[in-house]
């Protein structure tokens, strides 16, 4: 397939271009989505293109935006709502596990919840605790959802696409540190990447690296190192993290024998724990180590540079982790 | 506005009538266990201000959505008893197919958006069904009652102000019945008057109605959803009082507020004073009338008994099926 | 020790009450703690005990709960705040993990936050899909609070006791299931079970079913039925999701081998995600078996009956897993 | 209310001068990459509301807390600049030890409780210390500010409407600078003249208060302050701007804006009218002022070179201390 060379950004931008002229129901609503431009520059020129009745600024509310959004698909308009940080959805928390989620369950199928929750997502820059959050695990943790974490420009293409036209709920989280990373984008108006469905992005045969969203680059700046020792990794993006597509991660495992998970969220009751978890349940012959996980360290992000990157994963630490599992 | 035709008003005494035979069935069937689970807040008391603001709407145009004290809306909307009874029992033909329970009736061909059980998350809903609306130029209003408690909550804020912001079709009606759960409005509420609050809003407001009076709740609603369908967002407080309490294992009517109670049934019943208003108005009435109540008390035995035939969900099947939409 | 046979309610409510006299800066505050004395009648009495001053009824306004609980235990007090149920502490989830858990962090030790956030957790009681989690993982995800939660009336006294004289934030979820279970409470007014410490509720040496809450009612059932054939199991009670006891954990499974995790909450991301994580990692070489987990379906929770308990753990289901891996 | 005298009025001017000098450094530190980070909010334009309001507050008693616009607070309460700028340089003598960064200065000597980044999260902090000023019986008041955009969101709401309930000691200033990011007001609130909230919530409304003139900032909070301290909460709207935008970042004021800002620097520089003001009023005073002009620029050279000689934190010692209190 053709394709061009996009930024993260840009890529999510097309996709949301294009949605928009395809499908008249569909809008963007959220803080600073218009006039602004958007916080991260997604919807940049949208308030030009559509005018103010499909891009729509908000107040800083989110719980009505939440909400809001929640009726809005329920009456069959296709609402994009935008939290500027994924730390903001924490005060939609409700909106979007309690009520974008089950409102389809709780009527018996009486009525569709089709949105999309943009997010963005992760930490690094000296935002400090409270906004230095990777949390798509919280949302994950909920059925009646769909949570999709792209790790590429041309993933991110296609897996907004498809939330877009899907018929439930997705929380769609995008990495702040990921928005300027080029990659080739698909030139295909319908190129939809199926929900839950994960990824091989380098085929190995020592060790897994299993991971989603910027685990990626750190997952695959490890597997290049490690090559020079003649370890052979490889990766498994999941890309969504509900549905869980455990069957490739199994099939990947069940070559392999080994496995590190790698992932920008805090540790404890995690992407890496349901995996590892799984894994040891389902290919339990297979294990020829003990699985590890890269996460970031058990604390809130502080501000100051040197200790902030000290906690967040990197691919030094994903090769030590392989290491000792070989 | 004409003044409602003898035929429109023995519909609405019709619906209060069901409504009070159906709510008193359910607090019997609960004692019988024959209704089961924790929650049953029961319509009684309210009838007018459901049944006054459901004769307002537009039918096929306008919509409605409450909170978990949904049974009265139900009815009033035209849901037939036997579907809703059904859902109290849990069984397959509910209007939720049993999966929502009393708090979580609707329905879609009604326009009814559904009863919710969590304080205030249904109001951002009526926002987003009101843009929808908007959005799409129907012309339809969406009427979105609110508890007195309800408006201490931040759901409440965001989506008034989001509704001024945006001028949206909506009518939000408080059923002020001076009490959540325990709790009286001088305790939960700075200023008491709750209805001033529109105005932080850009929210018309129309004041205090008396919610008992099915006459001046039908008048205020109707002045309301016109300026609500041409000029935006306006609010109205309705006085109410809850007879069987916050839910049917509320105790302070037996002790505390049993004089309370009393007074509001000999002096402000709804029912009774519009029966009383109706008599004194059209001769001949009464027979009619007579036959309402008895053609009620048919009814919610019939429903009862169709419930009580249909049957339980039990599979794994029914248990699984719309989490998500396929 | 001398001990009392308690219902966990009474346990509870005696902890909450020799703490609030033995120190004036412990108050309570929440939904109908006072008048209605408490939805769980946990404070039953205590406004006429202490006053208004010290029992706090307050508003249905979870995010200023939670949020002036935090700002009310920097400035020197010692607040519980309590949700009425830990569905509406989703609401305040900012509040909670993003306030109280990293403000002694992020201003350097500068504040204490000194609180206990209670909140009755679980489901079981047709209290659909909203009111029906035990998401207690979601909170312990964060660093900076404490996650206590009690499986026994005696636990839930010393666990409570703790949590009130500890000086960092603690969230106390209190099973609704268990409130009317009986179990002894020591007669001692210092009765303080440390934070972060597991406890074996039954020695065994075949398998270890390890748990939290309700489900060491699931294991200890499932213990005596799996004892009939001969299967000797070994239940840790973790008691604290946060910190982690995992050393008692690996100790007894690298006694038995074999493990089976046994939870109320949902089974993505969760508790026996962490817990087989932790194992696998640490007990490598003492694997005999996959380690399974028996936690409630994947699925919300509906709201008739029999479906709603096939959706939930039970002892049975625990019986199965075991005898899968032995 | 005795008229602040010349001293009073000289120091005022000293605090204003420095925030203003201290900002553009930060500005040009922020260019130069010796401040890191994606935030930084500074406070130019809004000198008279910080200084103003702090000087009415009686010190060692009332207290304050704010946003991440919190640079002049900490400068109007006393905090030396060197420690604040150690801060912004994320060092280890830094106010929160290089962990919190510019949104999280605080001072608990200076009873300044601190910024916070999620918008409106301070608000029920505010509500808390207030309270815990009534339980102590301390006489004390909490001033909090409050961004016009904030307004908006639920934690305002239910902040103000508990402070209203429990008659709290919290003066509430609304430091309305006409945007939210790069959101006016009339596109956030449905009614933009926000101090028209308080009456709903049994908040006294002082109304609109000229922000660029310490005069009258001082008179209003002092009146303010004395009435919260024995009646309850007020709310005041401070009407003032923002010179360096939203962030740093910000561009609007290159372009769009640029018209705007000029006029409010020319016609309502807070520092300038105060100064003319002074000048006019006390002779011989000029002199004086200009030396407080060159301390002000000596003060912050002074700190920038302390903040620089400080050592960034680099151990996983720092970066884990602090987490809980032990
Ligand atoms: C967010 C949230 N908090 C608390 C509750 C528990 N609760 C259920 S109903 C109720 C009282 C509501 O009172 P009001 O809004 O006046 O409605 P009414 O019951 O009087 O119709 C409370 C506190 C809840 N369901 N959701
Ligand atoms: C809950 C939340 N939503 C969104 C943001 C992103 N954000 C940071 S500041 C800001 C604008 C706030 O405007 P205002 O309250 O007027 O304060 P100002 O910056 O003008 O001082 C926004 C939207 C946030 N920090 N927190
Ligand atoms: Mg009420
Ligand atoms: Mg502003």
């Amino acid at each position: 397939m053709a394709t061009k060379n996009l930024p993260m950004r840009e890529a999510l931008r097309k996709a949301l271009m294009e949605e928009m002229h395809r499908d008249q129901r569909v809008f963007i609503m959220g803080q600073e989505v218009g006039y602004w431009q958007g916080t991260h520059r997604v919807t940049r020129g949208f308030i030009e293109e559509f005018g103010e009745k499909r891009v729509r600024d908000t107040p800083i509310s989110e719980m009505a935006i939440g909400g809001a959004a929640v009726g809005a698909a329920m009456a069959g308009l296709r609402p994009i709502a935008e939290f500027m940080t994924i730390n903001f959805a924490f005060l939609a928390l409700d909106a979007i596990v309690n009520h974008a989620a089950k409102i389809h369950y709780m009527f018996d199928g009486m009525f569709k919840v089709p949105l999309v929750f943009r997010a963005a997502s992760g930490w690094g820059d000296q935002a400090t605790a409270s906004h230095s959050h990777a949390p798509e695990p919280i949302f994950a943790h909920f059925p009646g959802l769909y949570v999709g974490c792209p790790a590429t420009a041309g993933d991110a293409y296609g897996m907004l696409k498809t939330s877009i036209r899907d018929d439930n709920p997705v929380l769609f989280s995008e990495s702040i540190a990921l928005y300027a990373k080029p990659g080739p984008v698909p030139d295909d108006d319908n190129y939809l990447i199926p929900v839950g469905k994960a990824d091989i992005k380098r085929p190995g045969r020592h060790v897994s690296l299993i991971t989603y969203a910027r685990g990626l680059e750190w997952s695959l700046l490890a597997a290049k190192e490690l090559e020079k020792d003649g370890i052979d990794c490889e990766v498994v993006d999941l890309r969504w993290l509900r549905p869980l597509d455990t069957a490739l991660v199994f099939e990947s495992f069940k070559k392999t024998g080994r496995a590190v998970i790698v992932e920008e969220s805090l540790p404890f009751y995690s992407f890496g724990s349901e995996l590892a978890a799984q894994i040891q349940e389902h290919c339990f012959d297979y294990m020829d180590a003990p699985i590890k996980r890269v996460s970031s360290l058990d604390v809130p992000l502080p501000y100051s540079r040197h200790i902030e990157l000290m906690a967040l994963p990197n691919a030094e630490k994903v090769v030590a982790a392989v290491k000792e599992i070989l | 506005m004409a003044a409602p035709t003898r035929e429109q008003q023995v519909e609405w005494y019709r619906q209060m009538v069901l409504i009070r035979e159906f709510e008193e069935a359910c607090y019997h069937l609960y004692a019988q266990k024959r209704i089961t689970g924790v929650y049953l807040h029961l319509y009684s008391g309210h009838e007018a201000v459901g049944v006054g603001a459901v004769a307002a709407m537009e039918r096929g145009k306008d919509h409605i959505i409450t909170a978990y004290r949904d049974h009265g809306v139900g009815l009033a909307v035209g849901v037939e008893a036997k579907y809703l009874m059904s859902e109290m029992m849990g069984r397959r033909d509910g209007v939720s197919g049993g999966k929502g329970g009393s708090m979580h009736l609707a329905s879609r061909e009604h326009n009814f958006w559904g009863g919710y059980a969590i304080v205030g998350g249904h109001l951002p809903l009526a926002t987003g069904i009101a843009l929808a609306n908007q959005y799409n130029q129907t012309g339809g209003v969406v009427i979105s009652f609110i508890g007195d408690g309800a408006t201490n909550n931040g759901y409440f804020h965001e989506s008034l102000n989001l509704s001024g912001v945006w001028k949206l079709p909506v009518v939000w009606i408080i059923e002020n019945n001076l009490y959540g759960m325990g709790t009286e409005i001088i305790r939960s509420a700075g200023n008491p008057i709750l209805h001033k609050r529109a105005a932080g809003y850009g929210v018309r407001d129309m004041e205090r109605v008396d919610g008992q009076n099915i006459l001046a709740m039908h008048a205020a609603v109707k002045e309301a959803i016109e300026y609500a369908r041409t000029e935006g967002p306006v609010l109205i407080e309705a006085m109410t009082y809850r007879y069987y309490g916050h839910g049917v294992s509320d105790k302070q009517y037996d002790t505390r507020l049993a004089d309370e109670l009393a007074q509001w049934k000999a002096e402000k019943d709804p029912i009774h004073l519009f029966r009383s208003k109706l008599v004194g108005r059209y001769k001949n009435i009464e027979l009619e009338l007579n036959r309402l109540d008895d053609d009620a008390k048919k009814q919610v035995a019939e429903a009862v008994e169709f419930a009580e035939a249909s049957p339980l969900p039990r599979t794994m099947d029914e248990l699984l099926s719309n989490i998500y939409v396929d």
